[in-house]
């Protein structure tokens, strides 16, 4: 915790509460019938996302898994753009054409969200290879789901990366639900981080709810793939909030668990935390706050006065060239 | 007999219900088809999910956790599973969730599955039914909205099956349940909140029979799954304008029912062909080759296609629904063969 | 220009070794395409493999072990790689060994490669090459001796290319190594040992144009790959009876050089199509449903087909034999139309 | 070594043998030019096959890879149609039509050689399904490659045989080498076994030259299935004397290698270990030789006399039922 700067600090805070900001919202208006399709939440998990991007700069990469939107606003991703992706509209990230589930930038190095479970173990091997082809130190997370640990994809690459040193991160993020399946069912070994033996790399399970824990993780996980020492698995172990999608019916979830992650609650624990050491004031937290809702106000407008891809846009962007 | 109105979604479960109640030999697996690792069925408390959009639900009640299992996200292990428990001795009923998710698992569909018998020279049969959602509409973009029966209905070994109400679907799925084949099992996902008339009792609809959902005497339109009912609705609009069209729902795409597509054919001398999948090595292209090359003398016009174009299956409303063939496009369609 | 007699698989070793050499961010990898995890670069002893068949022979010794990479087998994690990869600044040519395992990885190229840019709004590209042997006649029996180029050309965002000759087969494969989508070329195992004359020096041949190999008035063959070279051999008993084919090889199928089907249909009036690639939702279906869409009032006999049956590709040579579209079939196609 | 009984050490002696001669007949009917496609051969790991067997009954299942004879032998499949398959004759174990790579025999449990790696992974979790739906105590034994444990077909398997306790047994036959590819560059793990605490599973390495080892080891394995307590995996380290397939000029392989084989042959081992013990006499054994010489000589005249399959054959067996 010494070696975070107040600077450090204020930006965790104020991507957590974006982000928390941002899928309270999208939860809001997806129940209003303004949020068309598949929409998966990251409320609850933001001290992962935030904690190892904290540990990146924009040259680094990441993939993503359906639950990107905390992703996307960790790796610095424009909230007026997502928000109208997941509108639909032309000002999108994606022009519209990815949705909830596809949201990405590129040029951020946020290398999208995937509607494949597991798909982007495989696809973060391919920026850790380009950056050792080309000799640069720019580093890849590849964020996965405890459910994603069962698809073969994720066994495949991380021994790939391991065999040939590539500089990526796992990092499985583990909720502990796969949509409705509790991980002790789907998941024969009692932590995912003990599979880091398999490939002969570190392992460590760390608390998700806890942004420095992560922070810390990631930090020399993060050092050692910059150092062309080869790959990391973190496991980081919280809960999400809302359902598997918006319109989850929850009832395989009881009360005692909701209660324990109220009591566990990311931001939270960061405002006491912070405010007991007398790191950053209540005031300085509280405007930030302020400031987060301002900006997600003014997404949701950006989105709602945005228009609709021009119809001719559903025949582009197949090909780079046509023939 | 008993006929009772009931949903898309509830004939389906009806099928697998009514083949499970039959036979101890089928079994129903894959992610969440119970929902909560089926606790419940002993805990007595409430019940889960019954698959992601509830169509499996209270199948592991009635049939507890030994027949009705949730797995992993590992679809090449247990479709893989259900192959190896096929050539064995069961009848599993496996659930790929989304047929969009086929590239993690074809292997075991396509190279296993779909050759064992023949590689083994008949020594080996495979009764195995792999249900899969497919189609656009729902707003859940290119990985989660497509149709790619065209792909399976492309290699040897494997029936492919498209239903198109609540009927065949129970129908239909029965006779895939009791098929000695793989068959893989498409619906619709539009489709599952539509209803109608379904018989209550056991009842099968055989594979490879094509439905006359209309007679017609001028053109012939073949409309696979939920084309079915947009090629209705152009129908009805013809009709008003004096144009009879016959319409024709395959029902199966492998093997296709091609003598009644031809005699039809024969008999209007003009075909459209209306299918939501993608256009090229499509079962739509399948069908005007089978025209061209069997039925050339009869036709007297070019035959149509009505189908998206070669693109993925955009996000962003207006575009998906561009995307989707309907009603206006099927009745230019027509007019151009009749022109 | 120097011109060289080589085999196809020097041509294919050449068109990558020129584009390695003109271009460091193209990079190769796959099972064995080095050998022996490649340390003979370093040690200075023999060299391994190059390639299972030894097609990528003396790459590694020449660009080194960090451009040149062996795999584990591990298909999906690799390709997946390459996918990563070439959105974020190479241009890698993987190899998939054959194309029958396509099951174990399609997601990585169907869903991730295909889509990435239609799902990012155009916001990505993916300059990817994924070479796979294909084919029949290798005694190699049913997941080793497909084509299934059609399940690829179903799918929108990919580009399929299937050469046929050494000359095209370097052209092209450089061509798909400089464009900027995904490209998967197909290289025939029974062409391999197949020679011709080749331009030493650097050069490409547009993906996206057919070959007219014979020029001819009475009837069109469109003919894939190696079903070339069958056509061409037919094209010559043809010739001794009076009838005068054109030989039309696509090339590429994924886009279809429609404009030279048709006008060549339109000239000849007649269309006769080889492919090996198994029938249903196949580009033979393809280039006959586009004939009889688009070149209708001048069609004078149906369009006929010559592929292997609705089949897995049996063991047994003779078997084998009867699988595979010979001349003395084409012949007889041909002959239908002209009857 | 107690619990062997003078039967079971003929019947092992017996099928190594018989391996052995079917795969030297093999290579020179190859290089003769008599057997077309790709053979891969066993010879070398006669001990695995042999010993994981030699606590199977015919009840019992397997799945096998691209170097499936020896299984094949092991578990009881006639010769005869084995050699017949090999030539593509209408007599073979699978009519002609799958050959070496294959190679099936459904009703002696063996559930086909296969030419894709890792396949045999999820299709042996099949079996073990149906074993538990149907209460029977049958046991499948998965075998798999070196290479193949790169696959992700076998970790998600695994996994689920796992969860689910399936009686399945996964022997991964670690011969040093995926095609020309040395295991120490595919895998990032020292040993395969070391993945079974990833699934949560009991793991071992065995010498996979010394048929009495794998043999124990098994039937541990083999036993804890029957009581329905789950998977094992069980990794037999050996070689093989001929090339990946027939045709490898086998130039990654070095002069020490070939000599420290043959010195770890598994039927010189076993000779020399009952002679010594006075288990079984040379005249026994050498007995068994001539005679297994002799079958294969008759497998060959019998599949060099078989006709070809009609073409008919063609097209028959894709589907049970044609409409
Ligand atoms: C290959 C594949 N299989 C299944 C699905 C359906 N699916 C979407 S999310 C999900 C659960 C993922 O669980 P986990 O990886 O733990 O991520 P979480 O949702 O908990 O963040 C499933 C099964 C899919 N999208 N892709
Ligand atoms: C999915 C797949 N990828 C690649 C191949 C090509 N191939 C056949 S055998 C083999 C090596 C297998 O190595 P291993 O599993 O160690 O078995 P071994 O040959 O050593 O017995 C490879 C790469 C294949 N058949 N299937
Ligand atoms: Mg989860
Ligand atoms: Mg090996």
């Amino acid at each position: 915790m010494a070696e975070l700067t107040q600077d450090q600090l204020l930006w965790i805070y104020d991507r957590m509460r974006l982000i928390r900001e941002f899928e309270n919202r999208a939860s809001a208006l997806f129940a209003a019938g303004k949020l068309p399709g598949f929409v998966h939440l990251y409320a609850g998990e933001e001290a992962i996302g935030v904690g190892i991007m904290a540990n990146l700069t924009d040259r680094d990469f990441i993939t993503s898994t359906h639950r990107g939107h905390g992703h996307c606003i960790a790796k610095g991703v424009e909230v007026n753009g997502m928000m109208a992706e997941l509108y639909g509209k032309a000002t999108g990230s994606c022009k519209g054409k990815g949705g909830s589930m596809h949201i990405a930038d590129v040029d951020k190095g946020m290398l999208g969200a995937n509607g494949i479970v597991g798909a982007g173990g495989p696809l973060a091997c391919g920026p850790g290879l380009m950056a050792k082809v080309k000799g640069t130190d720019q580093v890849t997370i590849c964020f996965f789901g405890d459910g994603a640990a069962e698809q073969g994809t994720m066994h495949e690459s991380m021994n790939l990366a391991s065999i040939w040193k590539l500089p990526v991160v796992f990092v499985c993020e583990n909720n502990g639900y796969a949509e409705s399946t509790p991980v002790h069912y789907h998941s024969a070994s009692k932590d995912i981080a003990d599979r880091a033996t398999a490939y002969n790399m570190p392992g460590f399970t760390v608390n998700g709810t806890d942004v420095f824990a992560v922070y810390e993780a990631a930090h020399e996980a993060v050092a050692r793939a910059r150092r062309g020492e080869g790959p990391t698995l973190l496991e980081a172990k919280g809960f999400r909030y809302f359902g598997h999608f918006e319109g989850d019916p929850l009832s395989y979830r009881t009360e005692e668990e909701i209660a324990k992650n109220k009591s566990n609650d990311p931001i939270d624990q960061f405002r006491r935390r912070v405010i007991d050491r007398e790191l950053l004031s209540a005031a300085t937290l509280d405007e930030i706050d302020a400031r987060s809702k301002a900006a997600i106000d003014a997404a949701v407008e950006f989105a709602e006065a945005s228009p609709y891809p021009e119809l001719s846009e559903l025949m582009t962007d197949v090909y780079v060239s046509y023939r | 007999m008993t006929i009772r109105n009931i949903t898309f979604r509830e004939a389906i479960n009806a099928g697998i219900r009514q083949e499970m109640r039959l036979d101890p030999t089928v079994i129903l697996l894959g992610e969440d088809v119970a929902g909560g690792a089926a606790t419940f069925v002993e805990e007595a408390g409430e019940e889960a999910w019954g698959g992601v959009l509830g169509v499996t639900k209270g199948l592991a009640r009635e049939f507890g956790r030994t027949r009705v299992l949730d797995t992993p996200i590992s679809e090449s292990a247990f479709i893989g599973a259900a192959v190896g428990a096929a050539s064995t001795g069961l009848r599993p009923v496996v659930e790929l969730m989304f047929v969009g998710f086929l590239g993690v698992c074809l292997d075991q569909i396509y190279n296993q599955g779909g050759k064992l018998r023949y590689m083994f020279g008949g020594k080996a049969q495979v009764p195995l039914v792999v249900r899969t959602l497919i189609g656009a509409g729902f707003r859940a973009a290119a990985q989660h909205s497509q149709c790619i029966y065209s792909v399976f209905t492309h290699m040897p070994g494997l029936k492919t099956v498209v239903p198109s109400t609540p009927r065949n679907a129970k129908g239909l799925l029965a006779a895939a349940i009791r098929d000695n084949d793989p068959v893989i099992f498409f619906e619709h996902i539009a489709l599952l909140d539509t209803d109608g008339p379904v018989e209550d009792d056991d009842f099968i609809i055989p594979l490879g029979k094509a439905e006359i959902v209309k007679p017609g005497k001028d053109v012939t339109i073949v409309a696979i799954g939920r084309m079915r009912h947009m090629a209705m609705q152009a129908a009805e609009q013809l009709a008003k304008d004096g144009i009879d069209v016959e319409v024709i729902d395959p029902l199966t795409l492998s093997p296709l029912d091609e003598d009644a597509i031809l005699s039809s054919v024969k008999k209007t001398h003009r075909l459209v062909v209306v299918d939501e999948d993608t256009p090229y090595c499509s079962v739509a292209h399948d069908i005007v080759a089978l025209a061209a090359q069997q039925a050339f003398g009869y036709l007297d016009a070019a035959p149509q296609t009505v189908t998206p174009p070669h693109v993925s299956v955009p996000f962003s409303p207006p575009l998906e629904d561009a995307y989707i063939p309907d009603a206006a496009k099927i009745i230019a369609a027509v007019k151009a063969t009749t022109a």
